[in-house]
């Protein structure tokens, strides 16, 4: 398979500061590549740079053959990137229904029939359409954001921490909905619950440092007790 | 009238000009042989129109006095312009500057009544001459009165006397229309003891915000009261002249009666065509040989420009203080001065003036005038009636 | 006291007030000293107002009223009574009352409003006091104002400057220590995060009338100084002119520094006094008002948190980086995340 | 057992949607309660509610037998109850340490002091660095909040939390979006504070391991009611949790 | 009755006068929440240039529309040098702004010299008649149906577009929308200049209202927007309009009933809307 976005030696400063140092990876198109890593190791980082919500000082990042480092970010976003930002973005004073229509980029049939299967997915974004965004529940708060990123047609999604805050049975649909998307969307993901990020991802690269440092199969990794230690934290 | 003694006699001597401010042309002559006059007046903000009135009659009433030699009794003449921006703090700044650093002999200004206040102190501290011109605050010459001021321009009581001379009778009935601050108080108060010493009947008395947009109150409340004349003190912009006329105040049968200010406000009175009412000076109204000067002078000088309003202003404080110099020959010492200009007569662009000795107001010509259209202007121009003799406008004195 | 516990930035600043007090010396011509006065006066002010804004987060457009307060009460007195020095005291203790009295009163009333809305309430109150000079006219000689005399001693401009100065010195150190306080850091977490102060223990309200008590005295102060320097009042001690002046100077200097208002005070004073005084070099320089506001915006583009804020962060962040560096190779922190970080790349 | 703080018929509406549903529960002195329940069950509100943070349209609030409902949250954290926030709430523009040690001094009787310097106190100093400690974030005293990561400010909270020294902490998702390797080292601290036995705990999770290995008590909450309560080995044998909460089958996660 | 019908009417008018200004100031203040004190500026080149082009050409509607192209001009460029390096911070915004006014207004003089300028209205709408004995001014009406119409084309666009939509979401969270796929620089700066050309046009009109036009005037004027776009609530069209109409009708009866506390009509009225309610009038508590 092709790779849909690849990041080749991308070095990043957040003002001064020298936040990513080394980061190369592949994202294979229709899988989830998952990325891993301890707290502050570079993981939000790299999905932000993605986005262009960060200067890429050095190295290329391609997505689909194009390089897109530098681009303006509606721009990256206007290539079929998707994007769940780790502290949510929900616009607080918009209704929930509203935040879903800032994100709508069309209104035609297909993105009808994605909403409804959101609101399926998430029946609580109906129950409480006409509320502010920032009344929400901290998971509610989630599952928004997710949907957001779910009415539009995407090429790649950049999830990050999905599964934070959310109740068990939640977290399940959540998977699931990953899993039925992937058929048309490629997704690169940053998730701390290993459990579900060991269920759907296909590839893992590990983020250490701000710089990428292993990199495998997820089936692989679950066997690997050390690799696991050493870089996750898990025995 | 107060005798503060002072105390700056120690600083002046170590006065160090710590900063270069020359805006006269002038080279001054060996020192000594030098009369140095300070002008402050608002060469920028919202009064810079006047202030740049005041600033060219100034220049060419030196210029008159001295038939363009710039020397009185063998003494050169320098004079130096600060800009008072309308605030009083850089007013008193500029004239501290004056005083100390340019060690002028006479301060002239200035555009605004607080300026000047925040000023004439300092004349009396530096025992100083000062010419205040245009401020029309009564107080100055009144409440806040003190021996070093002399003040050219007319007083906001003078302008009573004379909207008063030129409608109030016996048993007419008078509404004024002010602004709700100091200067339209002044005005109106003023106009309304005034009149009613001639007669009038005061019916109505209305203050509207300066700022207001709005006055169908106000004029709502003077339809209502009936008075044969209305008289409307006002300065700045948001002028009520178009809803007076809108709101058909005439056609209730009063009349409407008012100063005319300077040119520039003369398009907003187009409405007004016909009214009757009165004004300090308009350069077609005196008819003496210092105005045809004047006005001769500023067209060649100016592009053709007639001088305005202050630009008389400006020219008569120039010929009071070269006249109390040709009197003093040349003396600038300041009791001498004041003697002499106290009762001190002078021509002006505005006839004779003379600084009546209780409070050293100038008592001056005001003019009777008509609002008619004109030919030659897309606007009306005031067209004399009579000229007030300086008698018939005397304020009372205030300084008591 | 212990000298050696004295921070060194207190050395560095008495050596400037030192330096200070001997200007009057050198520079003897009454203007400049005069125009160093207004430098001094409107440096009280200024801080007092980066006490509100630098230190609690509070914007407001109406600080002039406490000014406004301490001039006309000063002007009052010494117009009504002899102008003796017992009167100045009088003076400065009825301003400061009645500035304490009026701050806590509009604290109580306003605080609880939301930034913006504080902001226009306090415009507001501010244009009551306006209007109530205005049309107290038997007191305040209305819009024209009124002149008044002084005692022998305050007349002389050497003695005025060492009084304003000794101000202005004990003021800085006086609110540097407030700032610096248990208190002081208090105020600083208000203006960070009001919510999280409170759910620590804080009455967040006490602070924040307290602060503006603090404010509301220091500017009242402020006030008598200014209106003696002039020896005149009017109304225009309550414009909002004045506000903007006063929140041009703690912005230029730098919010929540407190000696950044002493040098926005200084840079607005002499850029003004200079610039205006061009206008005598050259006509081109009649404008010289267009200079002025462009001076305003290339210290919003070179400076963006103001002289000393920028600075300050410039430095502290280089001694940082590299004591970091050392440590961790990935050295970085201490810099507040860019509040605009989208523009970065255009 | 004490019932240290306890509450009844607590309910709160937010328009016409009741999030919290006429609770009446007793937390037990010095035990550690957990609190679970689907997302928008109205966990963080009821926390809300105990710390003031919002006022209930019924119901009162005892604590140690007194009924705070009326009180500001200023004077519950006062009286003794400190909570955590679910979302990250700290103060962005200052150090870290100096977070902690706002909190320190908020304890002590200095609140108003304004004359002394604020270093005369060494002692807020000091236990601010050892809480920094507790948590691992001494290498970060320096750096401003709104640098750290997302996880680092989480532990940043824990620290503010602790430095409050009340006599009940309520944690709201104290582990959210903290790494698989940094959970254990909060669980411990956690642990540590309900050793040494003097303090009430109370615990918003969704890590199902967290609360069964540590909770004496497990509350449940949907839809505003207090479905179910017990301990934890009840709690997961109840269906209604099983179906609405945990979702089908409940296999042990790894951590 | 007839006076209260007069008072209604010509309050109502300097409500809408107020409305137009406040309009612009809305997009921009209360929407942007961009604390713009160059609006004032924005609002006398508007009035300068309309003015000019009027006076030259005879023609009114040339010069609204000049003034609507110098706002849009001006607006461009006061959002692109000014304004994008300073969005979220208030500080920063109440300097450079205000420098910019400086500029601007100092500007003026430059360009027009510093005396004020009379304006008329245009012949057609000079004037006044009676409808019974109710004094109707020709001008005033004209107002009030621009006004109108003003406040119903921004509604729609607001309400209607996704427009209003996307500027409210990207001031809450700038990078959230542009990872949405929306250019919101440009959005902002259409935004910027629609609110700069709503000022310029009511300088414009504001001139034969008035009668005349001056360069101080704009920061007099922008002061009172700002107290109506508080007091509506901010962000708030409607919440505007209302204040405005409010603000006018209170100035007449205040002027009327109570003269004394006429001056201080607008400043009673604002603390009085804000301590009873303390988000503005139309915005719901939050
Ligand atoms: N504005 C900033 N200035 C300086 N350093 C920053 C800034 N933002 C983040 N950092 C630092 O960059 C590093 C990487 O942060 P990032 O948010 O990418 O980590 P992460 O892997 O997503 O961690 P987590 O799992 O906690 O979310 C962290 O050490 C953080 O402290
Ligand atoms: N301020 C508010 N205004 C309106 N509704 C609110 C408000 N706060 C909370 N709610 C609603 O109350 C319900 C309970 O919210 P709460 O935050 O307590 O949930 P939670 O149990 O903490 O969920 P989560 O696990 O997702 O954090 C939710 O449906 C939420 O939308
Ligand atoms: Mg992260
Ligand atoms: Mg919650």
């Amino acid at each position: 398979m092709s790779s849909l976005l690849r990041l080749n030696q991308v070095e990043a400063f957040i003002q001064k500061f020298h936040i990513l140092h080394d980061i190369s990876f592949e994202v294979p198109k229709g899988d989830v590549t998952v990325l891993l890593g301890r707290n502050g190791a570079g993981k939000t980082t790299t999905l932000r740079t993605i986005m262009g919500l960060n200067r890429v000082s050095k190295g290329t990042i391609t997505f689909q053959g194009e390089e897109i480092s530098n681009l303006l970010t509606h721009r990256i976003a206007n290539k079929g990137i998707g994007f769940v930002p780790e502290e949510q973005g929900i616009f607080g004073e918009l209704t929930v229904g509203e935040n879903m229509r800032v994100a709508m980029k069309k209104e035609d049939e297909e993105t009808t029939k994605r909403m409804e299967w959101v609101l399926d997915l998430f029946p609580d974004l109906k129950k409480f359409w006409k509320k502010p965004g920032g009344a929400l529940s901290g998971g509610q708060k989630q599952m928004l954001a997710i949907a957001r990123a779910y009415v539009n047609e995407n090429e790649l999604l950049l999830i990050d921490e999905p599964s934070k805050g959310l109740a068990p049975i939640i977290v399940d649909k959540v998977t699931e909905s990953i899993e039925q998307m992937k058929e048309q969307t490629t997704i690169l993901l940053v998730e701390q619950n290993f459990l579900m990020a060991s269920k759907i991802g296909k590839q893992f690269y590990i983020i250490d440092d701000g710089k990428t440092v292993h990199s495998g199969q997820m089936d692989e990794l679950k066997e690997d007790k050390v690799l696991m230690k050493k870089y996750l934290g898990i025995s | 009238a107060c005798s503060d003694s002072n105390d700056t006699s120690g600083e002046k001597e170590t006065s160090s000009s710590t900063e270069e401010a020359d805006g006269s042309e002038e080279v001054s002559a060996e020192p000594g042989e030098t009369i140095k006059i300070g002008v402050l007046a608002s060469l920028t903000g919202a009064l810079e129109s006047y202030g740049d009135q005041t600033k060219k009659g100034f220049e060419l009433g030196i210029e008159y006095a001295t038939d363009g030699t710039m020397e009185v009794a063998g003494k050169k003449i320098e004079y130096i312009f600060k800009d008072t921006e309308t605030d009083p703090t850089v007013a008193r700044q500029a004239a501290i500057s004056l005083l100390e650093d340019e060690e002028v002999d006479f301060l002239v200004g200035s555009s605004s009544s607080g300026d000047t206040l925040a000023v004439t102190p300092l004349a009396e501290e530096y025992e100083k001459i000062m010419v205040v011109e245009p401020a029309a605050a009564d107080s100055i010459t009144g409440s806040e009165y003190n021996d070093y001021v002399f003040r050219t321009a007319r007083n906001s009581s003078q302008d009573a006397f004379a909207a008063a001379a030129a409608v109030a009778g016996e048993g007419v009935k008078i509404a004024t229309l002010a602004p709700d601050y100091s200067f339209g108080h002044d005005g109106a108060k003023a106009f309304i003891s005034a009149a009613e010493s001639l007669g009038a009947e005061l019916v109505h008395e209305e203050y509207a915000d300066q700022a207001a947009t709005d006055f169908t109150a106000n004029i709502q409340k003077i339809i209502e009261a009936k008075p044969d004349y209305l008289y409307v003190v006002w300065a700045g912009a948001n002028t009520p002249w178009n809803q007076i006329v809108d709101m058909k105040v005439e056609d209730h049968g009063i009349k409407v009666t008012t100063g005319v200010a300077d040119i520039a406000t003369l398009p907003t009175m187009t409405a007004l065509a016909g009214m009757e009412g009165f004004t300090l000076y308009y350069h077609t109204l005196p008819d003496n040989e210092v105005n045809d000067w004047l006005v001769e002078q500023h067209k060649s000088k100016y592009d053709g420009a007639v001088p305005d309003l202050f630009t008389a202003g400006g020219m008569s404080a120039a010929l009071a203080i070269v006249e109390a110099l040709k009197q003093t020959d040349g003396d600038t010492n300041t009791d001498t001065l004041m003697e002499t200009m106290e009762g001190m007569s002078f021509e002006t662009p505005k006839g004779t003036m003379t600084f009546r000795e209780e409070d050293h107001q100038a008592l001056q010509e005001m003019y009777s005038v008509t609002l008619e259209e004109s030919d030659e202007f897309d606007y009306p121009v005031p067209v004399l009636k009579r000229a007030l003799t300086p008698e018939e406008t005397a304020p009372p004195i205030m300084n008591q | 006291m212990n000298l050696a516990k004295v921070e060194k930035s207190t050395w560095i600043y008495l050596i400037f007030s030192l330096l200070l007090v001997i200007v009057p010396f050198i520079v003897t011509g009454r203007s400049m000293q005069f125009i160093i006065i207004q430098f001094f006066i409107f440096a009280i002010f200024a801080m007092s107002y980066d006490i509100l804004l630098g230190y609690t987060g509070i914007i407001s457009f109406g600080h002039v009223m406490f000014f406004g307060i301490g001039a006309y009460s000063t002007a009052i007195v010494m117009n009504q009574f002899d102008s003796t020095v017992l009167s100045f005291i009088l003076a400065i203790i009825i301003a400061i009352v009645l500035a304490a009295i009026v701050s806590l009163i509009v604290g109580v009333l306003t605080l609880r409003l939301k930034s913006h809305f504080y902001a226009m309430l306090t415009l507001a109150l501010a244009g009551l006091f306006l209007v109530g000079a205005e049309k107290w006219r038997s007191l305040t000689g209305g819009n024209d104002g009124f002149t008044f005399k002084l005692p022998e001693i305050l007349r002389d401009s050497q003695n005025f400057y060492m009084l304003c100065l000794l101000s202005l010195v004990l003021i800085f150190f006086g609110l540097r220590r407030l700032t610096k306080s248990p208190f002081g850091r208090v105020l600083m977490a208000i203006r960070e995060n009001e919510k999280r102060t409170e759910s620590l223990g804080y009455k967040i309200v006490h602070y924040k009338v307290i602060a503006s008590v603090v404010a509301g005295v220091v500017a009242s102060f402020a006030g008598v100084l200014y209106s003696i320097s002039l020896r005149f009042v009017n109304t225009s001690v309550f414009a909002t002119d004045m506000t903007i002046d006063v929140l041009l100077m703690t912005i230029i200097g730098g919010v929540g520094t407190l000696i950044g208002p002493i040098i926005g005070a200084g840079l607005v004073e002499f850029a003004h006094h200079w610039l205006s005084s061009l206008a005598d070099v050259h006509w081109i320089f009649e404008r010289w008002i267009i200079l002025y506001g462009i001076v305003y915006i290339l210290v919003v583009i070179f400076f963006p948190l103001g002289i000393v804020g920028t600075i300050q962060k410039k430095f502290f962040n280089r001694q940082n980086f590299q004591k970091k560096k050392q440590q961790n190779h990935r050295g970085k922190l201490e810099e507040g995340r860019d509040k605009d970080e989208i523009y970065r790349n255009g | 057992m004490e019932a240290i703080l306890e509450t009844k018929d607590l309910s709160i509406a937010f328009g016409g949607h009741v999030a919290v549903n006429a609770v009446s529960v007793k937390i037990t002195e010095k035990k550690f309660t957990s609190i679970i329940g689907p997302n928008g069950a109205g966990k963080t509100t009821f926390f809300n509610l105990l710390s003031g943070q919002l006022a209930p349209t019924n119901g009162t609030i005892y604590f140690k037998g007194r009924d705070i409902t009326k009180l500001s949250t200023t004077n519950r954290t006062r009286l003794g109850i400190g909570r955590s926030f679910q979302i990250t709430n700290v103060f962005p523009n200052l150090t870290v340490h100096e977070n902690v040690r706002l909190a320190v001094q908020s304890q002590a009787n200095v609140r108003y002091q304004m004359l002394a310097h604020f270093n005369h106190y060494k002692q807020f100093k000091e236990k601010a660095n050892e809480l920094l400690k507790i948590v691992f974030l001494d290498d970060k005293a320096d750096s401003l909040a709104v640098n750290l990561a997302h996880g680092e400010k989480r532990k940043l909270e824990i620290a503010m939390l602790l430095a409050l020294e009340t006599e009940i902490l309520l944690l709201d998702e104290p582990t959210a979006g903290m790494s698989l390797e940094e959970v254990p080292a909060i669980i411990d601290v956690i642990k540590k504070i309900k050793d040494q036995g003097d303090r009430t705990i109370v615990l918003i999770e969704h890590k199902m391991d967290m609360i069964l290995g540590m909770s004496d008590e497990v509350l449940v909450l949907y839809h505003g009611e207090l479905i179910a309560r017990g301990t934890p080995e009840e709690i997961i044998e109840n269906e209604t949790v099983q179906s609405a909460y945990l979702g089908g089958e409940y296999d042990e996660q790894l951590t | 009755m007839d006076l209260i019908s007069t008072l209604v009417i010509n309050g109502l008018a300097t409500g809408m006068l107020i409305f137009l200004l406040a309009a612009g100031l809305t997009l921009i203040f209360g929407l942007m929440s961009v604390l713009n004190f160059a609006h004032g500026g924005l609002f006398i080149w508007g009035a300068y240039t309309g003015v000019w082009s009027y006076q030259l050409s005879g023609s009114f509607i040339v010069g609204i529309i000049v003034a609507i192209v110098t706002g849009l001009l001006l607006g461009l460029i006061t959002e692109r040098l000014i304004i994008r390096p300073v969005y979220g911070n208030h500080i920063q915004q109440i300097l450079i702004t205000l420098g910019f006014m400086l500029v601007l207004q100092e500007f003026i003089k430059v360009v027009f010299g510093p005396n004020q300028i009379a304006v008329s209205p245009p012949a057609f709408l000079q004037g006044s008649f009676y409808v019974g004995d109710v004094i109707f001014i020709k001008y005033r009406l004209f107002i009030i149906i621009l006004g109108l119409l003003v406040y119903f084309v921004s509604m729609f666009i607001l309400k209607r577009t996704r427009i209003g939509l996307i500027v409210r979401a990207g001031v809450m969270n700038k990078e959230m929308v542009q990872s949405l796929g929306i250019n919101i620089r440009l959005v902002f700066m259409l935004v910027f200049m629609v609110g700069s050309a709503m000022a310029a046009l009511s300088g414009m009109l504001h001139a034969p209202y008035s009668g005349v036009i001056y360069a101080e005037m704009g920061l007099e004027f922008s002061i009172l927007a700002f107290i109506v776009v508080v007091i509506g609530g901010m962000g708030s069209f409607s919440g505007s309009l209302f204040a405005a109409i409010l603000v006018g009708i209170a100035q007449a009866f205040m002027a009327y009933y109570v003269p004394a506390l006429s001056l201080a009509v607008n400043m009673l009225l604002m603390t009085v809307v804000l301590i009873f309610r303390p988000q503005g009038l139309f915005k719901a508590k939050g």
